[in-house]
């Protein structure tokens, strides 16, 4: 089992939090809880995105030093997921925004944080 | 031309620079951001305009200094610019009409608006698949940030659901590009697919994540919960916005990243977008609230492009074309009818009667609803054609089936909308008032229907053939509502009488005798008009529109041409009887059984052209492939038409709730319609057999029951134009069943009788019409006695009457010595037989008709009763003057047809000698006939009048009563329940059976709707649990083996 | 029957009882009382049936007698219940509640000798005459003799003979 | 039945406006009867005549108790069909009215109001005492005591009741009468048309029906 | 002679026999019911009389134009019925009109005089006329199922729906007759035969005890004069289509007579020794049986 290293870890913990956010979505009553457990789901997807573009033993595209700055494509990781995964948490930090925003204004509505009370359209 | 990075960096930039504007400056932040959507749209306008005429190139935004795959590029091709002037069109007009309510919001929600557009134009163009994950994201933020505009629990709530579900999905969505990323090592969707990846291990799961979030961003069944509860809580606007631009997006999205999904992925997202389509519109049924029921036609819409795009590898290059022509459909009309939504402010669909306070409004309203459903002349109507064809040719008969009967869901709930807005009872004393800025987007956008539809159409190679004058002329009656209705008749008269005269040398005889039928009786009956008074605003467009359809029908050289005209003549005709009394739940069921029929009409279509080079209606006649389901499936759709047996619930309450001169128009000449169907079938396709039955002796049977049926319920009517609606289905009978003995006799008495039904069934009509216009009641019970104050309307019942019956002298004879004549021939003699049985029914009925109105003891209401109006007596009058000459000289009606029918059926026609006819087994002479009757009648009428010169005329009372007096006239005239003995012998064959069953039929499609929609139960974790029980159905389906 | 009055004979007023027969018997009620007792019968004894609704006119006693005939149809047993009333202002209580037949013979008693009960439905309405102004025919005061003299052209010549002797004398007139 | 069928009232159009209704005028024929002199060709007359007696029909209308006694005449053991006597069930067709007994005014009226309908010539044959004076009911508050006061009587077969014998000699002394072309009762009715008028309204008090029956 | 003239004449003269021998044989077959009843019974010439004595009524009324007409329409119904019916074969003359016309002329011109009649009696605006004519059109359209489907079954037999032409088929002896060639259909017109009579047990049209003799009921004097007429021609007109369709015809007057007659007694048979029908429960019974006859005649003749 040599293979297992840092990337396969890591990349098991963003699956194991992806569904953790998932299953706290799916069963948390509470809107905050389910807002953390969106929290919980995007961290998991940004870390598999930083996995994604990992490459063992590489070193992050941040070329301060000079040796990086020869052969550069050899001794950094990719660089692409990690700006991406930049833009990720900005749009991430956006939405968890919003949501928190909506929930301040369902409060406001109902006094009731619990999902189950915000059934007014269905059908 | 303006290089479309300009779009994004105007939008963007208005937008950031609104932030810099003062608090107070709503107004000046909404004209800045309307400025600019205006500006995109001219941008993308004029890029579309280009590509359209001048054919230029693809053109290519690169926006670094590196080409890609190194860096993110738009690309601006001809989809692209039809698809963001789409977006930015709803973008501007929607801004537009949600002018105040923004404004009120305050200038954060431009911005909201302007990033909405923008993003959504970044994800048509881009070329990146981060950049469109990154904008998508923008586009759903700003949609949130919309839905807040309407602060409420609901709009509040469902905007959370939204923001959690479009999150989940674009972390999938994320998930499958950064996966993609991983093993084709770019992002930029050209060079993705220009790799071969088809080894990659891991990149299909990569790919599945990609594309389910991408369907999953149009809302498929049963994932949807969120959406629908947007659609049904969001501010109109914001909803049409959604519904317009969003998923219009969206479905570009789809149609650009299908190459990546291998082709049972394809497929499977086309099965998913099918059931969404069915599903959705069956739901949709038993919606009251108009925004949710619009959220679920957009959601079935936008599934239905899903299928087609997930088939296009089987469709081909016509993909675009349907695609294309129903989204621009859904597109104009779901926006149109949100705003319109939003204007009227109803939360029930039942109280959408407060639109008949604003004609635009209505007239729009109308427009939308049949762009949406896909009628003529909308782009939806060729889209829906084209794809059945394809459908058709490749055998995917199951799609068709889908397509259709989710087409006529939505037809059910969309029409039952429509008529619950021009006839509702309920009255709401509101008057609507639209703003300026609200009517001026409707305004285009219904005007762009149109022309989208007139542009689709000129693209498709068979619609290009199609002859929109009638159709033009009658919505040219559109515009000179506001002129009385003395001027309007007349012109329709003249229109229609030109169009005959400078046409019918071009007709073949079959031609000439439907237009006859079908023009100047629509003449005749259009005469009768001259007695309504003011405008009667809403009658002549429809009623031309009826009559375009129906000259359509007869000059129809491709099957796409008849089933325009069929189509359109089934619109005129619904809003025709929907002017009637009380004809809500009646125009419904017309409606619905038209366009059910029509369904038909079009899948048989579509069979038929399998193979065939092109559409014309010759290639019925030579069909190999699936020639009895074709067969069937035409005759049934046309048999809807002529109200047979178990499709015929529409018709007694359609014609009987309608005017005193639409009836007429319904009932003598629209009914043919269906009859030119049946004989253009047979003829084209002759006899059919289903194992060793043929299809003619089946709808022999159906003719029969239907004539017996008919005239049996005909005879126990106590509303008098109910009496002759059912009379109309059992005449039906008799042509369908002539039809049906495939020979030159019997064919002969079916066209014959047809146009004598015309005759004495128009004449019945405009008579009882003329007599319900006085009276104001159609019951019969109610009337009596008229002959005294109605002498004009009586002799025209007699007469019509007799002819009906068909005793002689009178030319109704000749339908019944032919019929029975083919019948002996033919050996049919069953059915003979319990024909000739209904046809003496029809004396049940006939007399009872003229009894309980004109005979027996008058009413004290109706002693000043005058005669019907003047204009209603003339076409009645017309039509006497030729069944008297039908009568006495017989052959001047028959030989014609006779000659007509000679190179389809050349054995067993007449011998004519003079007035004589004579066939194989026997003979008749209508002029010696009609001497010595009226010889012998006159004789005896002298004897009479000189026995019995000095009668005392007396009263009504004046009668032997068994030594008492009748004290009323109401309890001394027998009308009610007047074949009550009748009845009690064989009454139970009238129970209403077919009725019943389709009212089950009914109900049960709504229970299932009604039991479906349960799952939508508004808790957003469910909405959740239906997405990951989504993706794992799907996921096991597409990998598990399923 | 006897038993069934010697029951009831605390509670109302009975006077007068006389069996007729084994199966009927008379006997006369309070006006008062009248409606309640026949209630009673009714609903407790078991006569259940009510036959006619008959008057008698007692011009000397200037009284009405009202004659109710009940029977029971169990035990084939049959009451009389007679009331007397006032004639004048003749009036008694209808009892259309306990048989709606009653109302018939309370109408034709109304016509016929103007008793009347109140509340009976349509007890004004005329019942067998067409048109009658008179006072009402069966009251003995009237004088139908009169009134067929002055108002049907009786014919002259008529006589009145004793059958027996007249046809003796016409078919054996010698001796 | 009531009389607030014989008065009048306001019905409405379909369009609303108000009619008035006078039933008695509005409903009933309100000419009177003429006289129809008889063809001046006497041989033509005799024919007619003699074509009316034998073909007599009779209205079968059982008025009193004498109706019971009209049956057995179709009987086999009478059989007045030979004769030519038939009955017919609507006045419309018949020629002869048997007033079979007692008259009581609510009888008298139905009986004018048949008579009236029946086409001329007609003729009435009175049944009974009870037609004639009375009879049993002479001094009756209610019952008529002479029919030719208010109907011309053409023959009174006497008897209480008669015989379907009396009956057969009755009809055949009507045929009699009609032969030798005196059966004009219903010209002498019309005739004196104010005076049987005065008579039957002088004891039928609700007059609720116009002065002739047509 | 003009042929249209001397055809005319013939027809007049057609007219005239059947006429007088309509009305005596109704005036017979009145006396044999009576004889039925051990009564002596009318002279058999009271028809005459009564139609005379009907004629020399001196008032009449009427109810409006519909109602005036209609016994013109009935009578010129039954002429025209049987104008429309070669009546003697081999005759060209008393063919009279037959020429304008085959069997479904005939079946269907029967109605001409019963709507217009229909149509009078409506008119005097009396209940009983209404509720007769209710019952006549519904026993009407009951007892034609049988009726057409025993003329379908002889129009299949002999390939022909020319009256002439049957008759001509059913030449040379009595076994030649449709009546024993075609048992089956016989049977169906012949119990259809019955109600077409209208006499018991189908007469409750008429119902003389329930509502007096029901449409004609206000038909009096004059009018009731050319009912009666009709009645003398009109059923002998139908005995004639009867003889044709199922005896042979005639080849001359007294064939034509002696035969019309005992068909006419088979009506009269039944008649006097079956009580009245009533309306629901007559149409019932044509549906039943009868109907099964003809369609059982007409399957025979159709597949044997």
């Amino acid at each position: 089992m040599q293979n297992i290293g840092i990337e396969q870890i890591s990349l098991a913990v963003g699956f194991i939090l992806l569904l953790i956010g998932i299953w706290g979505m799916l069963s948390q009553k509470n809107i905050l809880k389910i807002i953390v457990s969106f929290t919980i789901f995007e961290t998991g997807l940004n870390v598999i995105l930083v996995v994604i573009g990992y490459i063992r033993n590489k070193t992050a595209p941040i070329l301060d030093t000079t040796e990086l700055q020869t052969n550069t494509a050899e001794k950094i990781v990719d660089p692409i997921p990690q700006a991406l995964v930049l833009t990720s948490i900005v749009i991430g930090l956006g939405v968890t925004a919003l949501l928190l925003v909506y929930a301040l204004k369902m409060h406001k509505e109902k006094k009731s944080l619990l999902i189950n009370d915000y059934k007014d359209t269905k059908w | 031309m303006v290089d479309p990075i300009y779009i994004v960096a105007v939008l963007l930039g208005i937008s950031f620079s609104l932030g810099f504007i003062g608090k107070k400056s709503e107004n000046i932040a909404g004209i800045l951001s309307l400025l600019a959507l205006g500006f995109t749209t001219l941008v993308s306008a004029q890029w579309f305009y280009n590509f359209v005429t001048a054919d230029i190139e693809t053109y290519h935004i690169f926006t670094t200094a590196f080409k890609p795959p190194f860096s993110i590029n738009l690309m601006m091709g001809k989809e692209e610019a039809l698809f963001t002037m789409m977006i930015n069109a709803i973008g501007l007009f929607g801004g537009l009409y949600m002018f105040d309510r923004l404004k009120a919001a305050g200038k954060n929600s431009f911005i909201a608006l302007l990033m909405l557009i923008m993003g959504l134009n970044v994800v048509v163009m881009t070329r990146d698949l981060f950049n469109l994950f990154v904008f998508l994201e923008i586009s759903s933020i700003a949609v949130a940030g919309l839905i807040v505009l309407t602060q409420n629990t609901k709009s509040i709530s469902a905007g959370f659901k939204f923001m959690i579900a479009t999150g989940i999905i674009s972390g999938l969505l994320l998930l499958g590009i950064a996966f993609i990323y991983n093993y084709a090592g770019s992002l930029n969707i050209d060079h993705i697919l220009t790799q071969n990846l088809e080894a990659a291990k891991g990149l299909s799961i990569a790919i599945f994540f990609l594309m389910i979030a991408i369907v999953l961003e149009m809302k498929p069944f049963p994932a949807n919960g969120w959406g629908l509860d947007v659609y049904s809580s969001a501010e109109s606007g914001v909803s049409s916005l959604l519904s317009s631009a969003y998923a219009t997006a969206t479905v570009f999205v789809l149609m650009k990243l299908l190459p990546f999904a291998p082709e049972n992925l394809q497929f499977l997202i086309a099965a998913i977008g099918i059931i969404t389509f069915v599903f959705s519109n069956l739901m949709g049924m038993r919606q009251d609230n108009p925004n949710r029921m619009l959220g679920y036609s957009s959601i079935s819409q936008i599934g239905l492009l899903a299928a087609v795009i997930g088939i296009s590898s089987v469709i081909g290059e016509y993909t675009y074309f349907i695609v294309i022509s129903i989204l621009i459909s859904h597109f104009l009309a779901k926006s149109g009818l949100f705003w319109i939504a939003g204007i009227v402010k109803q939360e029930s669909i039942k109280n959408w009667s407060v639109l008949r306070s604003n004609k635009l409004l209505l007239v729009l309203f109308g427009v939308f609803i049949f762009a949406l459903t896909g009628l003529p002349p909308f782009p939806g109507f060729f889209g829906k054609w084209e794809l059945v064809m394809h459908l058709a040719e490749t055998k995917n008969f199951i799609w068709i089936f889908a397509v259709l009967i989710g087409s006529f869901f939505e037809v059910v709930y969309m029409f039952r909308w429509l008529g619950y807005a021009v006839k509702n009872d309920i009255i709401i004393e509101t008057k609507l008032k639209a703003k300026i800025h609200q009517i001026i987007p409707l305004l285009l956008f219904a005007a762009a229907a149109f022309g989208a539809g007139y542009y689709v159409s000129s693209e498709h190679p068979y619609a290009s053939l199609i002859n929109y004058l009638p159709l033009a002329v009658a919505l040219g009656f559109a515009f000179i509502e506001f002129l009385p209705v003395f001027i309007k008749n007349t012109l329709a008269i003249a229109a229609m009488a030109a169009y005959f005269y400078f046409n019918y040398e071009s007709y073949n005889e079959l031609q000439v005798i439907f237009a006859a039928i079908f023009i100047i009786g629509g003449i005749l009956t259009l005469i009768a008009g001259y007695a309504y008074k003011g405008k009667r605003q809403g009658f002549y467009p429809f009623a031309l529109m009826m009559f375009a359809g129906l000259i359509g029908l007869v000059e129809a050289t491709t099957t796409l041409e008849f089933f325009f005209a069929w189509e359109l003549m089934t619109i005129g005709s619904y809003f025709l009887i929907l002017r009637g009394k009380k004809s809500i739940k009646h125009a419904l069921s017309y409606i619905l059984f038209s366009i059910g029929g029509a369904y038909l009409i079009l899948a048989g279509f579509g069979l038929a052209a399998i193979g065939k080079p092109d559409i014309s209606i010759g290639i019925l006649s030579n069909i190999e492939l699936y020639a009895p389901w074709i067969f069937g499936l035409l005759a049934i759709g046309f048999m809807t038409k002529t109200a047979s047996i178990g499709l015929h619930i529409w018709l007694p309450g359609a014609h009987a709730e309608a005017e005193a001169d639409v009836s007429p128009m319904v009932s003598a000449i629209l009914l043919k319609a269906g009859v030119f169907g049946l004989i253009m079938l047979f003829l084209a396709m002759g006899e059919q057999f289903i194992g060793n039955i043929s299809f003619a002796y089946i709808l022999s049977w159906v003719g029969v029951i239907t004539a017996l049926m008919g005239n049996m319920m005909a005879a126990f009517q106590e509303d008098a134009k109910r009496l002759l609606a059912y009379s109309s289905i059992g005449a039906l009978g008799y042509v369908l069943f002539g039809l049906s003995l495939m020979s030159h006799l019997g064919w002969l008495t079916a066209i014959s009788f047809s146009v004598t039904h015309f005759m004495f069934k128009a004449l019945l009509f405009l008579a009882i019409g003329g007599v319900v216009w006085r009276l104001k009641t159609k019951d019969m019970y109610k009337m009596g006695g008229l002959i005294k104050k109605m002498p004009f309307s009586f002799i025209s019942v007699l007469i019509g009457i007799i002819v009906l019956a068909g005793v002689p002298p009178l030319t109704g004879f000749a339908g019944k010595w032919l019929f029975f004549q083919a019948v002996v021939e033919k050996q049919w003699f069953l059915q003979g037989a319990v024909l000739f049985f209904s046809g003496i029914i029809a004396f049940l009925y006939c007399f009872r008709l003229i009894h309980s109105i004109f005979l027996g003891q008058p009413k004290d209401e109706h002693r000043n009763v005058k005669e019907a109006p003047f204009w209603i007596l003339v076409p009645q009058y017309a039509i006497l003057m030729v069944i008297m000459l039908f009568s006495m000289l017989p052959n001047s009606l028959l030989k014609p047809i006779g000659d007509m029918l000679m190179p389809y059926f050349p054995d067993g026609a007449i011998t004519w000698d003079g007035q004589m006819a004579t066939t194989a087994l026997g003979y008749w002479n209508g002029k010696t006939v009609m001497f010595i009757v009226v010889g012998v009648f006159a004789i005896v009428f002298g004897w009479l009048v000189f026995m019995n010169r000095n009668a005392k005329k007396v009263k009504q009372f004046n009668i032997g009563y068994a030594a008492e007096r009748p004290f009323l006239p109401e309890t001394t005239h027998y009308a009610f329940n007047f074949f009550a003995p009748y009845k009690k012998a064989i009454g139970f064959l009238v129970a209403p059976g077919i009725t019943n069953f389709w009212h089950r039929v009914d109900e049960g499609a709504h229970s299932v709707s009604d039991k479906f929609t349960k799952i939508y139960n508004g808790n957003a974790q469910s909405y959740l649990i239906h997405i990951v029980a989504f993706i794992l159905v799907i996921y096991l389906i597409s990998f598990g083996g399923f | 029957m006897k038993e069934i009055i010697d029951r009831l004979q605390e509670l109302y007023p009975i006077g007068d009882f006389k069996q007729q027969n084994k199966s009927l018997a008379l006997i006369t009620v309070d006006k008062d009382k009248a409606v309640d007792f026949i209630t009673r019968l009714k609903n407790e004894e078991g006569f259940l049936h009510l036959s006619i609704i008959t008057a008698v006119d007692w011009l000397e006693k200037n009284k009405f007698q009202l004659s109710y005939l009940i029977n029971n149809p169990t035990t084939k047993n049959s009451f009389v219940v007679r009331v007397m009333i006032d004639r004048e202002n003749a009036e008694m209580f209808s009892i259309h509640h306990l048989w709606e037949q009653a109302a018939t013979y309370q109408r034709e008693l109304k016509e016929m000798f103007g008793i009347d009960f109140p509340g009976s439905p349509g007890v004004d309405k005329p019942f067998i005459l067409e048109g009658w102004h008179e006072i009402p025919p069966y009251r003995r005061d009237f004088d139908t003799k009169n009134y067929s003299e002055e108002t049907y052209f009786p014919r002259e010549g008529r006589t009145k003979n004793v059958p027996a002797e007249y046809m003796k004398q016409k078919l054996y007139p010698d001796e | 039945m009531s009389k607030e069928h014989t008065e009048k009232r306001i019905v409405y159009s379909p369009e609303g406006d108000p009619i008035e209704v006078n039933p008695l005028q509005d409903y009933f024929c309100e000419d009177l009867p003429e006289v129809h002199k008889a063809s001046s060709i006497a041989i033509l007359e005799n024919f007619r005549n003699w074509a009316r007696s034998r073909s007599l029909w009779v209205l079968g209308f059982g008025t009193g108790c004498g109706a019971i006694e009209m049956r057995p005449l179709m009987t086999p053991k009478f059989d007045a069909y030979r004769y030519g006597i038939q009955w017919r069930p609507t006045p419309r067709q018949a020629d002869v009215f048997v007033v079979s007994g007692y008259l009581s005014v609510k009888t008298l009226k139905r009986v004018i109001r048949t008579y009236e309908q029946m086409q001329g010539p007609k003729y009435v044959m009175a049944l009974g005492s009870c037609t004639i004076n009375g009879g049993m009911y002479w001094d009756s508050y209610n019952t008529i005591n002479r029919l030719d006061y208010y109907l011309p009587v053409d023959v009174y077969v006497a008897g209480c009741m008669p015989r379907p014998e009396a009956l057969l000699a009755g009809f055949d002394q009507l045929k009699k009468i009609i032969r030798e072309g005196r059966g004009e009762g219903y010209n002498k009715y019309a005739e004196e048309f104010a005076w049987y008028k005065a008579n039957q309204k002088k004891i039928i008090k609700d007059w609720d029906m116009p002065d002739y029956n047509w | 002679m003009d042929p249209l003239i001397k055809q005319i004449l013939f027809a007049l003269l057609t007219i005239f026999i059947v006429l007088n021998y309509g009305l005596i044989v109704q005036g017979i077959v009145r006396k044999i019911g009576a004889r039925v009843g051990r009564r002596y019974g009318i002279p058999f010439y009271q028809p005459y009389i009564d139609i005379i004595k009907n004629y020399s009524k001196r008032t009449r009324i009427s109810h409006g134009i519909m109602y005036y007409i209609a016994p013109v329409f009935r009578l010129t119904g039954g002429i025209g019925l049987l104008l429309f019916i070669p009546v003697i074969f081999g005759n060209n003359m008393f063919q009279n009109f037959s020429f304008s016309g085959d069997l479904l002329l005939i079946l269907y011109f029967q109605f001409f005089g019963v709507l217009g009649m229909a149509l009078g009696a409506a008119e005097s605006g009396h209940p009983n006329s209404a509720i007769g004519v209710s019952r006549g059109l519904s026993q009407v359209t009951a007892y034609e199922l049988p009726l057409t489907l025993g003329v379908l079954s002889l129009a299949v037999q002999y390939n022909t729906l020319n009256v002439s032409e049957i008759v001509a088929a059913q030449q040379g002896g009595i076994l030649n007759w449709s009546f024993f060639t075609n048992p089956l259909a016989s049977i169906a017109l012949l119990l259809a035969f019955l109600a077409a009579m209208g006499r018991s047990p189908f007469d409750v049209v008429l119902a003389p005890q329930e509502i007096p003799i029901g449409p004609p009921t206000e038909f009096h004097s004059g009018f009731l004069g050319v009912l009666q007429l009709n009645r003398a021609i009109f059923p002998i007109a139908k005995l004639i289509l009867f003889m044709n369709l199922l005896f042979g015809g005639a080849t001359n007057w007294g064939e034509l007579i002696i035969k019309t007659f005992f068909i006419y007694m088979w009506s009269v048979f039944v008649g006097v020794a079956f009580p009245r029908f009533r309306v629901d429960q007559s149409v019932r019974w044509y549906l039943g049986v009868p109907l099964i006859i003809g369609v059982a005649a007409v399957v025979v003749s159709k597949f044997f």
